[in-house]
């Protein structure tokens, strides 16, 4: 029972109650300083997080509002551990990114970083909540401040799209409210002590027949965050006008809480129905993964391109967990955590090759930008690379994980998905060849990056090459936690009669599946 | 022990360090000094290279297979992917050819690149390019494999798109991407197959366990090595995924010289010779290989024959060279595969440095038709380019006739269909001959154009004002394309010395391997191939004899013949191309494989994504889920406000209609 | 006697009042109609206190009349507030406010 | 003879259990004679003070017997948590009004004493009504509470939209008191009594009288003249027309107050008396809450008058707390009181923030005159955000807790459908919810835009000049008052948002008080 979340989890928010009242000029950097400090936390946690024990560390528990069996617990182990430092890295740079910004820092910047902090917070419990129902208050909050965010300090059309990405978001995180209580009371039905928190729940497994409804609800909830097929349709305006910090770390971390909330609520609180529904969600995901893909490499709009390559990303992220099994899960974990780390970075640089040519965000009038500007192109090269999941890369073995195991599971759509891979290839040197390469644009004059914006960049790329030489970092700690979350629905697939047409079997030599029985 | 693991990841550092290096500090190197780091680099690869060959030898003959692991790399959910090099006689002989031929290509590029504004940045990615391949090379598991494979990937389209101002380098750069990533997916798919039953990723251990895990023509295995062989086809240009290499000839002349002949389009070679004991256990899947190999020899060597632009001809000709060692290790030749990608290596390299030359003399056009003659200007040059033809197409004693006749004897001697790919080899060898010496015909001897005519007197020739031959557009010299003062090999010692190197190797190389004389790659590659049923095999002197006539000549009748029709009297040429229209036309255009590939795959992808884009995003997407939801709840405001109509009798109204109904409801539930 | 028919006569006046809160335009009436509701209640209730026998209904009956009393009281007052600001006293004219 | 008529005994009275109500009649009478002296300082000052004090102390009296359970008056009334806790509600509730109504103009244009003689003794009448366990003090106290706000609705009696609201309430009010009336008429005719337990008793006695029509038909305009006061749909349809013409802080005080007293006596009437019948009245009831709760926030779209748009919404949460007395269980109660409380709270906050801006703007209170008051009004500006935050149900406010409650009760209460179409009312809510704090946040203030932003033609073109008194608005006067009211509840809503136990407490303690379950 220690305090240390709880400080690391308020602290961002302090310090931006704190901006509020501190003076304009130096409103940025007292959040700055919150954010640090978190960051600071963050790492120490990272470092002496010993990967063999399995279970909570930092275990916080009291209770909030008894009479609902709300729990304030919040608890660190391998599921949330690198989403959590993803986080803190993420919120910092962006952080740091606005109060370097010297030619357009955003008006009234006492609310602006106090959103922004408050965003930090929010993610930060939902990543940290060990109770269901503090999970949904956080994951609500987190849009709030977003909200402002956008209508606030976003671009053209900005208060239209900020009501689509709240609404649109808010509509499955309000049915996964009613799923969430839902299932607190079913499951504490004969016993009369309600609680919520996660431990419990897994105590009392529900009949199948509420997990299916619940199971959907929840789903609806993060499939919309991510966003995957066909839920993106917040997507494109959001993304359009909402600030440059705000947008690298909604799309970096937002996407990934939604992600993280399959493994940690419907894994191994509804195996069933996580089971039943597999399919399902395999299908949506490779949905995502091959219309974000076509979309990305015919629109022309860089935020575009990058939104719907998330779509695509996420939908391999969505595919890891319902494959379902270790290596899946495993590298979807991974992958959340690089993808975070590759695409605010890449937003960074799309921004600042939009400052480059008059700030159109278009790629034809990009180009020739390397000329003058070969570090921005070679850090921009790195990160593309990176994008494309160019083995190598930790976003590599991430895929490669993922692929195993729905390969394991289910061999058609490994097969199809990995068409994926080849899509992400093309339009991300698309982008990258467009923009840097080939004549130079017409109203481009290209500028080396400044050294603010490499103060941000050049330490997110050396991060990515670090992961990327030892991806066994992140895998090390992740291992234990994932294991424990896959078991109960690997059971459950072990008692399964025999193979579909997707299902893999290992074929003999006259080619006839042989049925897998346990 | 130790020692030969250290000398492996010397040979595999050095580059690295060199590319570092280059990358960071390289535009602050004056002059000529990042040419010489990134030579230096090579050389010392080299010279650990040949110390791992050293400390090799020393190992027991049965005990040549180590692995190096520096430290678990993705090890978790029984995966065990760990950083391992495998130092066996194959990676080797693979690293020496690869390091060797690298570094006599650097000392050439110093001098050819000198005028180029990017002078840093070539050498920074060439040496990157060779970690990369030696990574391949060396990699003790598949994922390590993986990684090499796809930086080699990644190398190539960053040097071919190396004038990233020309749309046409930059466009060839993608296409090779995609296609390369196309093959990585290949080959990870085909991994899984394996891991699926194996549970390992590690060679050696693979190897084991194949033998119990698969019995043999297995399906699974034989789906996993056509996957492999997915990956091996799009690195090595074979048929249906060559179309990037001509095009890849966007690059600089050294990156063809290196990557597109000499080291990187061998890729597939290795690896199926890596995988033979999986291959032997999918003796289907090793057919495809042979075939397709066979297929891509013929078609390329068509092709060669009907082009006009100098380095698309080489790079044919190489597109069908790696044609007959990629049908070699399928039929489980595999020293002798090996051997030939080693004289190709030579001999290829050198052609492509002789074009260099030649097209440094054109100052960048490299239109055959427009060239002619150079025979008396650059001596040197011609004399290298004939010793490369003759190696290439297989005279005796140059290397090439060795190396390629022992693949046909070997696929002779499996008896059976093979006898077909044998006929087609020897078909293949003839074609050879003819574009081979077609190109050398047309572009020395003759009539010497103005450029020679200059040359001769001394002074070298700079177009006015550059433009791109593929679109016509002015090139933008900003990038240093193709500089304003460039060298030719007959000026320049570093690029004399290259050349020089490899015309001996070319010569000589052969000699490593005569029949029944000397077996010095055979007896070394022997560990690697131990278990392995197909490689001891003795063939019967007749056939040997047979075969070695039979090649050297068809190789002399193809260089007959092009002297007949591009020398003697070259209307038959003219003739030739109105007789057989159809068949010119269908080579000219490739046998139009870009418009079929763009046809099945471009042109649907690209049409889903508008569809997505203008159709489905607006209909479904906005439409249908966001606007209709909103669209109903939008309808039932309007009408629950068009009831607030403000007549107070109307409200009394719907009160006691409700009432009413109310009292109904409940009189009527009893 | 039998209950039926009190409430029916009850239900009856309830029913007439109704329709005239319904019907009629002037706010006048329409009080009036109240009244008659009103006063069907108080019908009902004093038929089922005889028929309980006990006076709770009669009481109930009792404060019914005061209240009304009252109500009309107010509505007679907002109605002479309408009159002295010369609006129209038709509940018809009344639709400023809605929507 | 006259020593027999002195032996006659009334009934024995608790004036202690009485003292809240006694303390706001009292007030009541103190204010309306207050009201007749000349001097204007003890007219506008004095009188607002004066019935601020008897609130205050009608609030104290009600702690200083928090516990007590007994019967008042012979069973008329009932003194129990229930009562004590929606008697501070309205105490609270017309605290602020007064407040609120302090510089408006409506108590100057009804001369300041009866204006809030009339405000007492409506709660008085409240006070009376969420007491009553007897058929005959439901209705006295249901006409108490209305009769006076029928005339405080048209107290601006130069502004037309003011009398014709008041007139339209008085009628249609008139109408469902006689439904009520009718229905308790049957109620009694069925039972044979108009005493709660009496009736309670009578249903729990033999089984069939809880099909026997004259009971059903009682409790179906019993139930329609509740629902009319509670504005459930589709008796709702007063609610927009009356709170928009009524004076604003009227319009506050009937949209939490009677509210409240409608629930608190449909509580107590159904979960009390007629919890034997419950299975009669809970599915229709049900499908009556889903009904509001879609018109309710489905008619709040595209409102561009902020009372308007709360008048509908109200009508949405009426519905939501509907849900609560549906489960008729002990957790729903409970939820329901939670809820009111809360209810209470958020609107308080945004109406004071609307009054201000009336005063304060020419334009009254269409939705542009809050436009850009983050930038110049933050004191008004953060309440005003809160309190639609939470009202459409955000984390981190009173209003997503009490939704939860809300949702928790009535999946516990095996009504789970009519959880989904709480959520779903919510997610229609976020649309104008966030409209209002859109224009607060992201919309230039005229100031800023210049004419950009003119006044939007609303029904009336005078209607805001009266509404809001234009003359206010040339000349920003102080109204710390007003502003103090928003600061305090939108505080309130955020505070009960994050740290609920006390709250919970009370309703824990009323659940044990109708000790149903």
């Amino acid at each position: 029972m220690t305090l240390h979340l709880s400080i690391m989890l308020w602290l961002p928010l302090a310090f931006g109650v704190l901006g509020l009242i501190a003076p304009p000029r130096i409103a940025g950097r007292v959040a700055l300083v919150g954010s640090a400090l978190a960051l600071a936390y963050a790492i120490t946690y990272v470092v002496d997080f010993e990967s063999a024990a399995p279970g909570l560390r930092y275990l916080t528990d009291e209770t909030w509002i008894g009479e609902l069996g709300i729990h304030y617990k919040l608890g660190i182990d391998g599921l949330n551990l690198l989403l959590v430092a993803l986080t803190a890295i993420l919120w910092f740079a962006c952080t740091l990114w606005a109060t370097l910004d010297r030619t357009r820092p955003p008006e009234r910047p006492r609310l602006f970083y106090f959103h922004l902090a408050l965003a930090e917070s929010a993610v930060l419990g939902a990543l940290l909540a060990q109770d269901l129902a503090l999970f949904v208050v956080f994951f609500d909050l987190m849009l709030v401040p977003f909200f402002f965010l956008t209508g606030m300090w976003g671009g053209a059309r900005r208060v239209q799209a900020t009501m689509k990405l709240v609404i649109y978001t808010l509509v499955g995180s309000l049915l996964m409210l009613t799923a969430a209580i839902a299932t607190g009371v079913l499951a504490a039905q004969g016993d009369p002590a309600l609680s919520f928190t996660f431990s419990d729940l897994a105590q009392r497994p529900l009949e199948e027949s509420s997990q299916q409804w619940i199971f959907l609800f929840f789903a609806a909830a993060f499939l919309v965050k991510m966003p995957a097929f066909p839920l993106h349709g917040w997507m494109p305006d959001g993304y359009r006008t909402m600030p440059l910090p705000a947008l690298a770390v909604f799309s970096g971390v937002l996407s990934k809480v939604a992600a993280y909330g399959f493994l940690r609520i419907c894994l191994p609180l509804f195996p069933d129905a996580s089971e039943q529904f597999q399919m399902l969600l395999l299908m949506i995901a490779l949905a995502s993964i091959l219309y974000g893909s076509a979309m990305a490499f015919t629109t022309t709009e860089t935020r575009l391109i990058l939104g719907y390559s998330s779509v695509a990303q996420l939908g391999f992220i969505t595919l890891g967990i319902f494959a379902l099994n270790e290596q899946g899960a495993q590298g979807a974990l991974l992958q959340a955590f690089n993808h975070g780390l590759v695409v605010a970075p890449a937003f960074f640089i799309v921004a600042l090759l939009a400052a480059r040519c008059g700030g159109s965000q278009d790629i034809r009038d990009m180009g020739g930008v390397g000329m003058r500007a070969p570090a921005l192109a070679s850090l921009f090269l790195i990160v593309a690379f990176a994008t494309l999941a160019m083995p190598g890369s930790a976003n590599f073995v991430g895929e490669f994980y993922i692929l195993l195991g729905v390969f394991t599971e289910k061999i058609a759509i490994a097969i199809v998905a990995s068409a994926g891979v080849v899509m992400a290839a093309f339009y991300t040197l698309r982008l990258f060849i467009t923009t840097v390469h080939n004549r130079t644009g017409a109203h481009v004059e290209s500028r080396e990056l400044s050294f603010r914006e490499g103060l941000v960049l050049v330490p997110l790329v050396l991060l990515i090459i670090a992961i990327a030489l030892y991806p066994q970092f992140g895998l090390k700690r992740s291992e234990q936690s994932v294991t424990a979350v896959t078991a109960p629905v690997q059971a459950g697939i072990a008692d399964r009669v025999g193979p579909g047409w997707t299902q893999y079997a290992p074929l003999d030599a006259a080619g006839k599946a042989e049925v897998r029985t346990p | 022990m130790t020692s030969l693991k250290l000398f492996a990841w010397l040979t595999l550092l050095f580059p690295l360090a060199g590319c570092v290096t280059l990358a960071l500090l390289g535009r602050r190197l004056p002059g000529r000094a990042p040419g010489y780091v990134g030579t230096a680099a090579l050389a010392l690869s080299f010279g650990s290279a040949i110390a791992t060959l050293l400390s090799l030898l020393d190992q027991d003959h049965h005990h040549r297979q180590v692995v190096a692991v520096a430290w678990d790399y993705a090890a978790s959910a029984s995966v065990d992917a760990q950083l391992s090099l495998l130092v066996d006689p194959l990676s080797v002989f693979m690293i020496l050819v690869v390091s060797g031929v690298s570094m006599l290509i650097h000392a050439y590029s110093i001098s050819y690149m000198d005028s180029d504004r990017g002078y840093a940045r070539f050498f920074a990615y060439l040496n990157f390019f060779v970690f990369s391949m030696l990574l391949l090379v060396l990699a003790g598991n598949f994922l390590v494999l993986i990684i090499g494979w796809a930086f080699v990937g990644a190398a190539s389209y960053l040097l071919i798109s190396y004038w990233y101002r020309r749309t046409t380098a930059t466009g060839a750069g993608i296409k090779a991407f995609v296609i390369n990533v196309l093959g990585d997916v290949g080959l990870v798919l085909g991994t899984f197959f394996i891991f699926k039953h194996v549970g390992t990723l590690d060679f050696l251990a693979t190897f084991e366990k194949a033998g119990e895990e698969f019995e043999r023509g297995n399906a699974d295995l034989t789906a996993g090595c056509i996957l492999l062989l997915v990956g091996a086809f799009a690195k090595s240009a074979q048929i249906p995924l060559h179309t990037w290499l001509p095009d890849a000839m966007e690059g600089p002349t050294p990156v063809s010289a290196l990557i597109h002949a000499a080291t990187m389009v061998t890729a597939g070679v290795y690896l199926i010779a890596r995988m033979h004991p999986l291959f032997e256990l999918a003796p289907t899947a090793a057919d495809v290989g042979a075939v397709i190999g066979c297929l891509t020899l013929l078609v390329a060597g068509t092709i060669a024959i009907a082009v006009t632009d100098l380095k698309r001809v080489i790079a044919y000709s190489t597109m069908s060279q790696i044609g007959y060692m990629i049908m070699a290790v399928s039929a489980g030749a595999y020293a002798a595969g090996l051997f030939h990608l080693m004289t190709h290596a030579f001999f290829k390299a050198l052609l492509f440095m002789a074009a260099g030359s030649v097209i440094a003399a054109m100052a960048g056009q490299q239109n055959l038709d427009k060239m002619g003659g150079f025979k008396r200007a650059m001596p040197f040059t011609f004399g290298c380019m004939v010793i490369g033809g003759l190696a290439l197409s297989g005279v005796p004693p140059f290397s090439g006739f060795f190396s390629k006749d022992e693949i046909l004897l070997l696929i002779g001697d499996r008896g059976g269909w093979y006898w077909i790919l044998y006929v087609a080899g020897y078909v293949g060898a003839f074609l050879t001959g003819i574009y081979t010496f077609r190109m050398i015909f047309r572009a020395f001897l003759g009539a010497p154009v103005p450029e020679a005519r200059e040359l001769e007197e001394g002074h070298l020739h700079h177009a006015e004002v550059h433009t791109n031959p593929a679109t016509g557009e002015v090139e933008d010299t900003d990038v240093g394309f193709p500089g304003a003062d460039h060298h030719i090999a007959e000026r320049e010692p570093s690029m004399k010395l290259a050349m020089g190197a490899l015309a001996l190797l070319a010569i000589a190389g052969g000699l490593l391997q005569v029949p029944k004389v000397t077996h010095v790659i055979d007896h070394f590659l022997e560990p690697t191939f131990e278990e392995s049923a197909l490689y001891h095999r003795e063939l019967s002197d007749g056939l040997i004899g047979f075969g070695l006539v039979l090649g050297a000549v068809a190789g002399l009748a193809g260089i007959a013949v092009a002297y007949l029709i591009w020398v003697k009297n070259p209307q038959i040429a003219t003739r030739g191309r109105e007789r057989l229209a159809p068949l010119h036309r269908l080579f000219v255009n490739k046998w139009y494989f870009d418009e079929l590939i763009d046809m099945l795959v471009t042109r649907p992808a690209l049409w889903f994504g508008a569809w997505a884009q203008q159709t489905f995003e607006r209909v479904f997407v906005n439409g249908l889920l966001v606007g209709g939801t909103t669209g109903v709840v939008r309808a039932g405001s309007s009408a629950v406000r068009a009831a607030q109509t403000g007549f107070l009798r109307y409200y009394a109204l719907l009160i006691v209609v409700g009432m009413v109904a109310l009292s109904l409801y409940f009189l009527l539930n009893a | 006697m039998d209950i039926g028919w009190f409430l029916a006569v009850s239900a009856l006046i309830f029913a007439i009042g109704a329709a005239g809160v319904l019907t009629r335009r002037s706010p006048l009436v329409i009080l009036l109609c109240l009244e008659l509701m009103l006063n069907a209640a108080n019908l009902a209730l004093i038929a089922f206190a005889r028929m309980h026998g006990n006076h709770d209904g009669q009481i109930f009956a009792i404060i019914v009349m005061v209240v009304a009393a009252c109500e009309v009281t107010v509505g007679l007052g907002v109605i002479v507030a309408m009159q002295r600001r010369r609006l129209p006293i038709d509940v018809d004219e009344m639709q400023e406010l809605q929507g | 003879m006259i020593a027999a008529a002195a032996k006659v005994t009334g009934p024995e009275i608790d004036w202690a259990g009485l003292s809240p109500l006694i303390a706001v009649f009292g007030g009541a009478l103190v204010v309306l004679l207050l009201g007749l002296v000349v001097s204007r300082v003890a007219r506008e000052t004095g009188v607002p003070a004066l019935s601020i004090a008897a609130l205050a102390i009608a609030i104290g009296l009600a702690c200083s017997q928090w516990g007590e359970r007994e019967d008042l008056i012979a069973g008329a009334l009932r003194l129990d948590e229930l009562t004590l806790v929606l008697t501070i509600l309205f105490c609270i509730a017309g605290i602020a009004t007064v407040l609120l109504s302090w510089r408006h103009v409506a108590p100057r244009e009804a001369a300041h004493g009866e204006y809030h003689a009339l405000l007492l003794t409506s709660i008085a009448g409240m006070i009376v009504l969420v007491a009553a366990q007897n058929l005959v003090s439901v209705f006295l106290g249901l006409e108490l509470l209305s009769i006076p706000l029928y005339v405080l609705c048209a107290t601006e009696m130069r502004r037309a939209s003011s009398l014709e609201s008041g007139l339209k309430y008085l009628v249609v009010g008139s109408l469902g008191s006689a439904t009520l009336l009718y229905g308790l008429a049957f109620l009694y005719g069925a039972t044979g009594s108009t005493d709660f337990a009496g009736i309670a008793t009578a249903l729990g006695g033999d089984g069939d009288l809880v099909t026997d029509p004259l009971l059903l038909t009682g409790i179906a305009l019993t139930l329609v003249g509740l629902a009319f006061k509670a504005s459930v749909a589709p008796f709702h349809q007063w609610t927009p027309d009356v709170y928009e013409g009524a004076p604003t802080p009227i319009t506050a005080f009937m949209a939490v107050a009677t509210k409240a007293a409608a629930f608190g006596v449909m509580l107590r009437l159904l979960d009390v008396a007629l919890i034997e019948a419950a299975i009669d009245w809970a599915p229709p009831l049900a499908v009556l809450a889903a009904i509001t709760i879609v018109v309710g926030n489905v008619g709040a779209l595209g409102q561009s008058s902020l009372k308007r748009l709360l008048a509908y919404s109200s009508v949405a949460q009426a519905g939501y707390m509907l849900a609560g007395v549906v489960v008729a269980s002990r957790l729903g109660l409970q939820a329901t009181v939670f809820y009111i409380a809360v209810y209470l709270v958020m609107n308080l906050a945004a109406f004071a923030v609307i009054v201000a801006r009336e005063r304060e703007t020419p334009l009254g209170d269409d939705i542009a005159s809050l436009n850009g008051i983050g930038a110049t009004r933050p004191l008004l500006a953060w309440p005003m955000t809160i309190a639609m935050l939470a009202l459409a149900g955000f984390p981190a406010t009173a209003g997503f807790i009490g939704k939860f409650y809300l949702i928790e009760a009535s999946v516990e209460g095996s009504y789970t459908w009519l959880a989904v179409f709480i959520v779903v009312g919510s997610m229609i809510s976020l649309a104008y919810y966030l409209k209002v704090i859109a224009a607060i946040w992201m919309t230039p203030s005229e100031a800023e835009a210049g004419d950009a932003v003119a006044p939007a033609p609303l029904p009336g073109g005078d209607q805001p000049v009266l509404a809001g008194g234009s003359n206010e608005a040339t000349s920003l006067r102080a109204q710390g008052e007003v502003v103090a009211v928003a600061v305090v509840f939108g505080a309130l809503t955020l505070i009960l948002g994050v740290v609920p136990s006390p709250l919970f407490d009370v309703t824990r303690d009323v659940g044990a008080a109708l000790g149903l379950l």
